[in-house]
């Protein structure tokens, strides 16, 4: 598949339609890739990767890439096009200069949980069908692909691209995904042990606000907590209500728009489950209000900036829950 | 040359704890972090923390003072209180160098003393690293992995724990603690170092080049047009600075408790737009800036103040953290470098 | 010997300032009761309503929050209130989530003319929160030296 | 008793507080007892905070000269200022400092034949360097001091400039503005211009402070006339959270501005990065 990304980048930028191209970078190990702006034929045959480990979300890059002139071209995986297509809708980012590609994606894989399962000084893998290879310093081990997926992709919601200028590879269908079972869990615990698991979770946060900056659906030119003026605006984790808060109104703030593509729970380097806070808000309309799905129908009323005069109450809504 | 078997090193720890507070790396669902002892507890053997061991000295967030203001009027309080004594047991050799290089921005003339009381009243027990891990590239600043500083550096070899004092401080702790402590010799221990340089030699990341990072070509690395695409992809979290062991910028800050204003500090990132932001005028308007000054600051300012240390450690944090993979090391390869 | 203090719940109530505020104007001209913990705070809509305003309420030492607005259908707005209510559903089922007492949010809808059902409100909420104990679960431990 | 620390601040109060133009006032402070808080040397700056408003530097515009207080000239600008533009007399204020290197009055100036050049609030450094050599008159050779404002009304401190220093001889001030006002009998023109047209003696030694444009052209019009870098001094501004070379945000290059600077010689500045 690398390949053919290739081929289809260097195509691109031959036949003059795109002057740039973004997509993934080769590491220093075969998990590190960065996202890139490739602008020669040279760079892309030299580091241009596409693996299991391709997981980063290039779609929030073309807010910015956009704004500068000419064409850019962008893989985009299936649950990226959702955000592509959120992104779209807001008017973010002007569709006639971005030429999008869908790709295939069977998975992304977590380097966390190949290290959490012993594994150390992990050089290389390589995927040999359902099996991935792995080279560490200590020696050769092979994981099982299936344990070593991302908890996303382990849940994915969809195989299907959204918006795409070509396709590679044949279309996939959104696919009836155990993604709510987590959410459905914890609704089932008492308070206490909610909250309990909360706080172990949220308290780990250190506010590097990695979970913001990576989030496709988090474009604000200037976000409410980098606003001394807004009053809330607190850089540290200074008392565990600043953990709650921010975590509570990052994830409000994107609530119809969320397309759960999981990059918040991916990016964070403490770990914590930050999909689950938005897959709630996600459940919860989608029980409440209907299905909703962000970044699937480009004309389609958000769930905020829509409402029907027999909504629930919210009381109505806890009683629904019991 | 001590040793105590491992069976009982929950023995030490009850001990220690008896009469300090003691630390340890221990194990949790997302990785090994740093807590107070608890019974039951064990020695994590991974290789690093996600948090580093800066948080001892410097915490994430402390408070400095409280202000009573009425009216006009405004009190000042110190709310400094004596730090206890406390054991960090396990700490690896990046993490202690990094007290060092923290050492020279806090203890420096003025001295910070919320940093200094921490600092004093701790007894640093460090571990070598059995299994480096391919992110690590601590022998690129000349630590030794395998003979780590402190004030008692430990060994584990086999089913035990070789100690040996480093300082007066380590004398004091391994005598305290002699019931517990059997003498060794030093043979298995100068094998086990062998052992871990010859790892070390195998690391993907070790010795990366950073010799010309030199004051002298301070505006050349600075104009070095490759850091622009260096930092393109960068989101401008504060990953790599907040799991980073010797970052050390803070941003101090006012809280209204209702009855009182608290004034705190926190750890801040020259990764963040309002880092330099100031009323007037931003003099890093981009992310090329902000990134940049990270990296030129590790590796060309810090070293041109501090007689050539640079303000790395190697211990890899930022390598497994950062959201894009975008680190030090690819920087180190980059600029100035042979590519 | 101590004496036990009763507790005295804080409620802070966002009021609509066309509708429930006028209702609680006119329960008190009406003579009715409602405990004094409760502070009123006027909003132009309960649109106006942020979820930061509620959760800044609950740091600053609120152990309840309520939100009154105009019954549905009589916005002076036309439709602000609509928009609080998925708002507010949605926040207070996330406040549950992570396991913050759901009692200790409420959403009521009350006019002008309804001083009554006001000052009943008010009574059952902070009623409820009295029994329910001082909000511990999102409170900032620095409000409350 | 733990040892003093730097970062806590002393109280001062605001005894007196001057309004110079629309937007810039004058403020005085001292202790509590009042006294002045501490000497310091022309060029330095202190740490003016209200708790919970904010922390910010500011320099310090009285001489060392003066024994009874310190005065600062603030103009309003964001939050911090905009709070001491809302007070009156008698607020306390914290306050921590002196910080920085200041000017080198007692080395490098000694003998010299000066020429300050200001633009606007820029003059509020420089009043403290300008009153000193004032009171050590002897030490130093002529004065010439260029400052420009927008307007009449934007120039701080004219009172003073008018009553004391263009009357005492070896000082020579030229006022420039922007646009002409019908009050205005001097020279209307921008200061890096005006510069060039008075056309100093090359063997003085410059220093220069207002905003970077300003700067930056008075720079190149002071080289065209043969002066040097190494003849030409300034002083930075950057956001400051300690002072004291530890939070880290004043960082340029190897130097930080609050401990190294906030002034420097030209051709030191030349060897850092321009982040300033």
């Amino acid at each position: 598949m690398q390949q053919v990304i290739r081929d289809k980048a260097l195509s691109l930028l031959e036949a003059g339609k795109v002057d740039r191209v973004l997509a993934w970078k080769e590491g220093e190990f075969f998990y590190d890739q960065t996202p890139h702006v490739f602008k020669t034929a040279e760079e892309i045959n030299r580091s241009l990767v596409y693996n299991g480990f391709s997981a980063a979300n290039l779609s929030k890059y073309l807010v910015k890439e956009t704004l500068k002139d000419g064409m850019i071209a962008v893989f985009l995986k299936p649950c990226d096009t959702y955000s592509f297509s959120q992104l779209l809708k807001e008017h973010r980012i002007p569709r006639e200069k971005v030429w999008a590609v869908g790709i295939p994606c069977d998975g992304k894989l977590d380097i966390d949980r190949i290290r959490k399962a012993g594994l150390r000084g992990i050089t290389s893998i390589r995927e040999d069908g359902d099996r991935l290879s792995v080279s560490t310093i200590y020696g050769e081990k092979t994981v099982a692909k299936s344990d070593a997926l991302a908890e996303r992709c382990e849940n994915c919601k969809s195989r299907k691209h959204i918006v795409y200028d070509e396709l590679i590879g044949s279309e996939g269908e959104a696919l009836d995904s155990g993604r709510f079972d987590a959410v459905e869990a914890l609704e089932k615990m008492s308070p206490e042990e909610r909250f309990a698991f909360w706080q172990k979770e949220l308290s780990r946060c250190i506010r590097c606000n990695a979970c913001r900056n990576a989030c496709p659906a988090c474009t604000c030119e200037k976000c409410v907590f980098d606003n001394p003026a807004s009053g809330i605006e607190s850089k540290a984790p200074a008392s565990s209500f600043e953990e709650q808060n921010f975590h509570i109104i990052r994830a409000f703030h994107v609530v119809g728009r969320c397309t759960d593509c999981g990059e918040c729970s991916r990016v964070c380097p403490q770990s914590i489950p930050l999909h689950l806070i938005n897959r709630k808000f996600i459940k919860d309309i989608n029980e409440f209000y209907g299905t909703y799905q962000a970044g699937e129908n480009p004309d389609e009323r958000a769930p905020l900036t829509n409402f029907d005069k027999d909504d629930m109450e919210p009381a109505d809504a806890f009683r629904k829950g019991e | 040359m001590k040793k105590i078997a491992l069976q009982n090193l929950p023995k030490l720890f009850s001990a220690i704890s008896e009469s300090k507070a003691l630390y340890l790396p221990v194990d949790t669902e997302s990785g090994a972090e740093f807590r107070l002892y608890r019974e039951g507890d064990t020695l994590s053997e991974a290789c690093n923390t996600n948090r580093s061991a800066k948080d001892f000295f410097f915490p994430q967030v402390e408070d400095m003072a409280e202000f009573k203001v009425e009216g006009k009027k405004i009190e000042v309080l110190d709310i400094r209180r004596e730090s206890e004594e406390f054991v960090i047991f396990g700490a690896r050799a990046c993490d202690v160098k990094s007290f060092e290089i923290l050492d020279s921005v806090f203890l420096a003339d003025p001295v910070d003393t919320y940093y200094k009381n921490r600092r004093e009243h701790v007894t640093v027990i460090s571990l070598a690293c059995n299994f480096p891990e391919e992110t690590c590239f601590c022998s690129t600043f000349g630590i030794d992995a395998a003979s780590p500083a402190g004030d008692v550096a430990a060994w584990i070899i086999d089913e035990e724990l070789y100690m040996t004092a480093l300082t007066e401080k380590g004398e004091a702790f391994l005598s305290a603690h002699a019931a517990l402590l059997s003498d060794a010799d030093e043979s298995k221990v100068d094998k086990k170092k062998e052992e871990i340089a010859e790892i070390c030699h195998r690391l993907p990341l070790q010795n990366l080049p950073v010799e010309h990072f030199k004051a002298e070509k301070l505006m050349e690395h600075f104009n070095d047009p490759k850091w622009a695409e260096l930092s393109q992809s960068c989101i401008g979290c504060g990953t790599c600075t907040f799991v980073c062991p010797t970052c050390q910028c803070f941003d101090i800050r006012d809280f209204d408790t209702g009855n009182g204003i608290q004034r705190y500090r926190c750890w801040d990132s020259c990764m963040y737009s309002d880092f330099t932001q100031m009323a007037a005028a931003q003099p890093r308007l981009t992310q090329l800036e902000r990134f940049r000054q990270r990296f030129m600051h590790k590796l060309v300012y810090h070293p041109a103040n501090h007689e050539g240390t640079y303000g790395c450690v190697g211990c890899g944090r930022c390598l497994a953290k950062c959201p894009i993979s975008m680190n030090i090391a690819k920087v180190i390869k980059e600029i100035g470098g042979e590519k | 010997m101590q004496i036990e203090e009763k507790f005295e719940p804080t409620i802070v109530a966002f009021c609509c300032n066309w509708c429930s505020y006028a209702g609680a104007d006119l329960s008190g001209t009406n003579r009715l009761q409602y405990p004094a913990n409760v502070k009123i705070i006027r909003v132009p809509c309960s649109c106006r309503v942020n979820p930061m305003f509620i959760l800044r309420a609950f740091q600053r030492g609120a152990d309840g929050v309520i939100l009154c607005g105009c019954h549905p259908g009589d916005c002076h707005y036309t439709t602000g209130n609509y928009y609080a209510r998925r708002r507010m559903t949605l926040l207070f089922s996330m406040l549950d989530f992570l396991g913050i007492e759901r009692e200790r949010t409420r959403l009521e809808w009350v006019s002008a003319a309804e001083g009554a059902k006001f000052a009943a409100t008010m009574n059952d909420f902070v009623e409820t929160v009295t029994r329910l104990g001082k909000n511990r679960r999102l409170e900032d431990l620095r409000c409350n030296k | 008793m733990m040892q003093k620390e730097a970062l806590l601040p002393e109280i001062g109060v605001i005894t007196d507080i001057r309004i110079d133009t629309p937007d810039v006032k004058t403020f005085r402070v001292v202790t509590p007892d009042g006294k002045k808080p501490f000497l310091h040397v022309p060029g330095q700056c202190a740490m003016l905070s209200i708790p919970g408003v904010g922390e910010a530097l500011f320099s310090i515009t009285s001489s060392p000269t003066n024994t009874e207080f310190l005065e600062f000239s603030i103009k309003k600008c964001g939050c911090v200022t905009s709070f001491l533009h809302s007070i009156e007399p008698g607020q306390y204020v914290t306050i921590r400092g002196p910080y920085g290197n200041g000017f080198p009055v007692e080395s490098a100036f000694l003998g010299k034949d000066l020429l300050f050049v200001a633009g606007g609030i820029g003059l509020a450094p420089l009043r403290s360097v300008i009153n000193y050599c004032r009171h050590y008159r002897d030490k130093y050779g002529k004065i010439d001091i260029v400052y420009g404002s927008r307007s009449m009304q934007d120039l701080v401190d004219y009172r003073e400039i008018i009553d004391e220093w263009c009357k005492e001889e070896g000082i020579n001030v030229h006022l420039t503005i922007d646009r002409e006002q019908p009050e205005w009998s001097g020279h209307v023109g921008f200061v890096p211009n005006f510069v060039k047209e008075l056309g100093f003696d090359t063997g003085k030694t410059a220093v220069l402070c207002g905003p970077p444009i300003m700067i930056k052209f008075t720079l190149a019009g002071l080289q065209e006339i043969g002066f040097q870098k190494d003849q030409i001094y300034t002083t930075l501004e950057m956001r400051m959270k300690c002072g004291i070379g530890k939070c880290g945000r004043c960082n340029l290059g190897d130097k930080f501005i609050c401990k190294d600077g906030p002034v420097f010689r030209f051709d030191q500045l030349e060897e850092l990065p321009d982040e300033y």
